[in-house]
């Protein structure tokens, strides 16, 4: 029961990294940017590239997982992204539905179509019993190091001049301005970061999630639920929806295995018909 | 006879903010009534009370002398109270012909009719003929509203209200932001409407009001202040200090 | 009366297709080659490509074209591209059909239009219930599984947790384990897990709970990978619960990226890279020099006996396709690289050899290693039905 | 004077339902596809179905300015009401059609009480969940719709006791056209009735509709039944052309693609769906003849400079086609999506 508990965490933990960033350009920057799974792919095939072929381990990829799709982010958003964020949302869709497609085709051009596995290093396979509960050590170092994120990301946007420099840029982009915040550098950087952010999720969750050239269209559903669900207005929304949507799903599955897929969609809906804005939105 | 519109100690809180509080108004049948008040008075939210977009926390709204205040703003709009907006509420991808031509067919209760094509019902041409020529937009009925000239859209957005055939007109400051060029237009319109229909106008402009009004009624911190024929307000010490001062100082 | 004009004219085509000298004989190859299951369809391609180019591209004096279509893995897609193919590029034989869904979808048209279809892949039991002209040169699930449930009980085990995805083979699979291990007196548990999954791990909670001897499992190719690192990560190898299933979980496209935590599983399959003879060898190596190293798993060997199959046919008919050509294939036998094979001319399903395999090191890589034959296998289920 | 302006009122409300060349010059090219492009018939059908399909999105989404990722549901439950009669012996496809239509606007009428409010990304995401739902549905009662494997053991009778469906897919081909046709016609003067203009009105600005006394939700839950009824028909000749269903019609990549084409056409104006439709679909079967691996990127890389060219001035151009339809149409330039929020107010 508890096991269960610590599984749903873990899996809920990992789609917040994933998704944090989403809820960053979604909510803060309103734009629909539906190739964020494919900055998650990004990370997690350098992880897989890095270690199959180079023989690097796999702590020392996780930085380059975080760096090369923060880089690539802050590239497109340099010369693409931002030309689009006053477009209509049915662009930005078109757009980024364009991005992912092209995204899946070069890396299965490059990498081909089968499961990249990530092999981890041994000292986190395995379990252990902690105060009598299984836990598996790759879920608990998963835990961990996203934990670490979430507090730091809330550090950062709650606490640091960049974090207020962000909200204001967000809420009124013309006063922003007019007080000296130079936007357009906020945004990129936070787009990088965001990018960043799910290339690192990518390479983490390959050993959960799995990875193959279709893993952006595969999550970006999830991805959305969890920043609809959470609300856009802030970073503890998406998070608390995470964990809520992880738990259910691994405890839908575990206890009602019929219904399992129906667990996610069904509370997904009845969240935002009772909630529009989210479950753990502020009123506007 | 009862009143066009009347409203029984309206009370509208949001959360512990008391923006409207305790309100009793009558508005008289074939009335020229003035809403005035300082910004933050309360003006807007006591018109959204009226129309349905807010539901009050408390107190009674009649009109005509029944009770309108849980029903829906679009059978308001049906049982003949009309509004306009202070900020265009228009629709910017049509033409006023479509735009008043809406609004017609919807008085007529063609608005689930979805086989006819507009304009092959002989009353609606004639209805839109007609309100176009008040309002003076015949030469523009057929230019996309979002292209029409400021002082255009503002008499677009009375003759909306018009359209609706009410018995009562909110006027929400109708002359806002008008050019100084367009506004004789607007004012002459305004000052034409017909004599049976209610009219109450909240407004910051004084000259309009004193042109036009002959009550006015203070709204002052959500309450109402005071009411009065325009003589009366006009020379009321107290107005003038919380109110006509302010104004005119700017 | 246009009802028999239509049908007239789709039996000439029909002929017409496979008669003109000067035209070259077409195969149409309908396969997945993006979406999830693009990697089957790329091994039946290759496959494919390799054995034409290693036995020429002339049958009986015509030439041989081959036409590739992606159907994306979408049912509809297949049947509009078969029924094209049939139509416009006048194809002797189809072939491809990735999953279950995409092969019974055009069913009909091949009867319809009296054009053999070749399943290489999908191997749900009913597909070649669905029309007199499919012919399969993949397995069955029930052929590859039967066999692991006789062995299961041989071999010590009782108590049994089946895992399989939700759908055709899956359900098949689950169904033909547990009827022939609990005739053998076993006892079985039934778990069920999306197609679609993302996370076993509240399914192997589950069976971590239930205690059993072994897991049986069944999972596309795809995603069997994840389900074993999955069972390794929580701990079931050590506490005794062995893994057993058809050959999808070891998968060879996979299995030597999979690592160490897929040692020791054993699977019961037509095809091991593993396997033992020199045509094997041969096809082995002509694979990977011809991908860039990739090993072909059980679909590339579909794809190739497949293949040879219609070349040997065409022989056979001259070059005839229709109701000849899938006379002609009835009863064909020969050796392929998983050993000698032969089709059933009642079922027109493949009858093969079914191994026993445990995954093992070998050179420094993982292979699907044989220790047991059980010979000329057909499928459980037809089998039943006619007996 | 006053009958002057009374004429060119009724003459300028009356260009909005009249055809123009454009118009006609496009389905006599349709038409003409029946005779003169015998090979290509079974794609043809294809595009039909899904520029109908698309069409039935515009009717919410650039009509009554409601977005929805799951437009797919209604359309797999019309598919598999028509494959489920069909196969149950039921094979005229008249009315499996209606019976299709019936079942798709029941629940489009039942759901669209939860697309009422919120902002887009929230329809989005409650219309896609209904999908997902519902695919999850069909999945699990195999029983009834072959699960997994599919719906097999569809025959169709002949339309109308006379024309069986060919090989060729010429009768299928011609079945699928006319009834878009029949469907787009009516569609075309809903939208320029009044009704349909009360309706534009509503996703120019809800707070006016509101006020000039329209009753917004009930003409949203009206349009949003009828457009599932047209997804539903789509389907219907689907299931029936193909006399195959499989759960990919209410997976999500359905709801994705009709979006696509839809927006690759350009909202709002009834055309936008179908040349989407033949855009999209020529293309993907172009691209994917010369590459079946790789087409994917080449179909991406079309939409983002799709995207970066402005999209919306290309199909304004194509707009002109119809008389006067620029200007009732609103191109949403700079305006994103029609939001709730003059709602909020």
């Amino acid at each position: 029961m508890l096991t269960i508990l610590f599984d749903g965490i873990a899996y809920g933990m990992l789609l917040f990294v994933l998704a944090c960033g989403l809820a960053v350009t979604l909510g803060l920057m309103n734009f629909v940017n539906l190739a964020h799974g494919a900055f998650a792919m990004a990370g997690g095939y350098v992880t897989a590239v890095l270690m199959n072929r180079y023989g690097v381990p796999f702590l020392l990829t996780l930085p380059l997982a975080f760096l090369v799709p923060a880089l690539a982010g802050l590239v497109l958003e340099r010369t693409l992204y931002k030309q689009l964020y006053t477009r209509s949302h049915l662009d930005q869709v078109l757009f980024s539905i364009g991005l992912v497609f092209m995204a899946v085709a070069a890396v299965d051009y490059a990498m081909g179509s089968q499961q990249q596995m990530i092999r981890i290093p041994t000292w986190l396979q395995g379990r252990v019993e902690i105060l009598g509960i299984q836990v598996g050590l790759y879920r608990s170092f998963i835990i961990a190091v996203c934990g670490v994120l979430v507090v730091a990301l809330q550090f950062i946007l709650t606490k640091t001049r960049f974090g207020s420099r962000l909200r204001a840029a967000v809420d009124d982009p013309r006063v922003a301005r007019g007080l000296g915040i130079n936007v357009s550098v906020i945004f990129a950087a936070t787009f990088a970061v965001g990018s960043g952010l799910a290339g690192l999720g990518g390479a983490l969750g390959a050993e959960i999630l799995g990875l193959d050239p279709t893993f952006p269209l595969k999550f970006m559903i999830y991805f959305l639920i969890v920043v609809t669900v959470g609300g856009t207005t802030s970073i503890t929304g998406p998070f608390l929806a995470s964990l809520l949507l992880g738990i259910a799903d691994v405890a839908g599955k575990y206890y009602v295995p019929s219904l399992g897929a129906f667990v996610i969609y069904t509370l997904m809906i009845v969240v935002l018909v009772l909630r529009p804005q989210g479950l753990f939105a502020r009123a506007r | 006879m009862a009143a066009a519109l009347e409203t029984r100690g309206l009370v509208k809180r949001f959360g512990g903010l008391v923006a409207t509080d305790n309100v009793t108004f009558r508005l008289e049948q074939g009335a020229r009534h003035a809403l005035i008040g300082p910004n933050g008075a309360g003006k807007t939210t006591f018109i959204n009370l009226l129309t349905g977009v807010l539901a009050p926390t408390s107190g009674q709204i009649l009109l005509e002398g029944q009770d309108i205040t849980r029903l829906r703003p679009e059978l308001r709009v049906q049982r003949g109270l009309a509004r306009t907006f202070q900020i265009n509420q228009l629709f910017p991808a049509m033409t006023p012909l479509e735009t008043l031509g809406l609004a017609v067919s919807e008085r007529m209760g063609g608005g689930h009719d979805w086989w006819r094509v507009i304009g092959s019902k002989r009353e609606i041409v004639d209805e839109i003929v007609e309100i176009a020529e008040r309002f003076r937009l015949t030469d523009v009925l057929d230019e996309r509203t979002a292209n029409l000239a400021y002082g255009k859209q503002r008499l677009l957005e009375i003759a909306v209200a018009f359209a609706c055939r009410p018995r009562v007109l909110l006027l929400d400051e109708p002359a806002a932001g008008v050019p100084e060029a367009e506004r004789h237009e607007l004012l002459a319109t305004v000052a034409a409407l017909p004599r049976d229909v209610s009219v109450l106008l909240i407004e910051h402009d004084m000259d309009l009001v004193f042109s036009f009004a002959d009550r006015i009624s203070v709204l002052v911190n959500g309450g109402l202040f005071t009411e009065g024929s325009v003589e009366e307000v006009s020379t009321d010490p107290r107005v003038r200090a919380v109110y006509l001062g302010e104004s005119v100082d700017e | 009366m246009l009802r028999r004009t239509f049908l007239g004219a789709a039996a000439m085509l029909a002929l017409t297709g496979a008669a003109s000298a000067q035209e070259p004989l077409k195969i149409g190859l309908i396969l997945p080659m993006t979406g999830p299951f693009a990697s089957t369809g790329r091994q039946i391609e290759a496959a494919a490509k390799l054995y034409m180019q290693q036995n020429g591209d002339t049958v009986a004096g015509k030439k041989i074209q081959l036409i590739v279509k992606d159907d994306t893995g979408t049912a509809d897609v297949t049947k509009r591209l078969a029924q094209e193919l049939i139509v416009n590029d006048k194809i002797a034989v189809m072939a491809g059909f990735g999953l279950t869904p995409l092969a019974l979808a055009p069913a009909p048209l091949a009867t319809q239009a009296k054009v053999p279809a070749v399943v290489m892949a999908a191997a749900t039991a009913t597909i070649t219930e669905a029309s007199p002209y499919i012919v399969r040169t993949s397995f069955t699930l029930p052929q590859a599984t039967v066999p692991m449930a006789e062995w299961a009980a041989q071999n010590g085990i009782k108590k049994v947790a089946t895992l399989v995805s939700d759908y055709g083979p899956g359900i098949d699979a689950e169904k033909a384990f547990t009827s022939a291990f609990t005739a053998k007196g076993g006892q079985v548990e039934n778990l069920r897990v999306p197609l679609a999954n993302p996370d076993f791990s509240p399914f192997l909670q589950k069976v971590a709970d239930a205690k059993p001897d072994a897991l049986f499992v069944f999972v596309p190719s795809g995603i069997g990978a994840q389900f074993m690192k999955q069972f390794v990560e929580r701990g079931l190898d050590k506490s005794g619960i062995k893994l057993i299933g058809p050959g999808d979980v070891t998968d060879d496209d996979l299995l030597n990226n999979m690592g160490d935590v897929a040692l020791g599983a054993i699977t019961t399959q037509h095809y091991s890279a593993a396997h033992d003879s020199p045509e094997n060898k041969a096809f082995v190596e002509a694979f990977k020099k011809a991908n860039n190293g990739m090993r072909p798993n059980f679909m590339a060997v579909g794809g190739y006996d497949g293949m040879h199959l219609i070349y040997e046919g065409l022989k056979k008919t001259n070059g005839q396709g229709g109701q000849a050509l899938i006379d002609a294939m009835k009863g064909m036998s020969w050796t392929s690289p998983r050993g000698p094979v032969s089709i059933d001319p009642q079922t027109r399903d493949i009858v093969q050899n079914i191994y026993v395999r445990k995954v093992e090191r070998r050179d420094g890589e993982l292979y699907n290693v044989e220790f047991a034959t059980i010979p000329n296998v057909k499928d459980p289920v037809k089998a039943a039905k006619s007996n | 004077m006053q009958s002057d302006t009374a004429d060119n009122v009724r003459a300028a409300l009356g260009r909005r339902g009249r055809w123009g060349w454009g118009e006609v010059a496009f389905w006599l090219v349709a038409a003409a596809t029946l005779v003169f492009l015998p090979e290509r018939h079974l794609i043809l059908n294809e595009i039909a179905i899904i520029g109908l399909f698309a069409l039935s999105l515009d009717l919410i989404l650039g009509y009554a300015g409601i977005v929805s990722l799951g437009h797919a549901a209604f359309f797999g439950l019309g598919a598999y009401a028509a494959g489920i009669l069909a196969k149950n012996g039921i094979g005229d496809p008249l009315l499996g059609l209606g019976v299709a239509a019936l079942a798709a606007a029941i629940l489009g009428f039942v759901t669209s009480f939860l697309v009422l409010r919120g902002s887009d990304l929230t329809k989005l995401m409650v219309t896609l969940g209904v999908a997902l739902v519902l695919g999850e549905l069909a999945n699990q009662m195999s029983w009834l719709t072959g699960g997994a494997d599919g719906l097999q053991g569809i025959t169709m009778g002949p339309i109308l006791g006379l024309f069986e469906f060919d090989i060729f897919g010429t009768v299928a081909y011609a079945y699928s056209l006319v009834v878009t046709f029949v469907l787009f016609v009516i569609a075309r003067r809903i939208v320029v009735s009044p009704y349909g203009l009360s309706l534009r009105s509503i996703r120019d600005n809800p707070l006016r509709a509101r006020a000039v006394g329209i009753p917004v939700n009930r003409r949203l839950v009206a349009v949003y039944t009828l457009a599932a009824a047209y997804a539903g028909v789509a389907g219907a000749l689907l299931a029936q052309t193909t006399q195959f269903v499989s759960l990919d019609v209410l997976a999500f990549h359905r709801s994705a693609d009709v979006m696509l084409v839809l927006v690759i056409g350009g909202v709002g104006y009834l055309y936008g769906g179908l040349i989407g439709a033949v855009f999209f679909k020529v293309l993907q079967d172009v691209l994917s003849a010369w590459t079946p691996q790789y087409w994917q990127f080449w179909i991406g890389l079309i939409l983002v400079l799709l995207v970066l060219a402005g999209r919306e001035r290309l199909t304004d151009r194509v707009r002109a086609l119809r008389p006067r339809s620029r200007r009732g149409l609103a191109t949403d330039k700079a305006r994103p999506l029609p939001t709730t929020t003059a709602r909020e107010v």
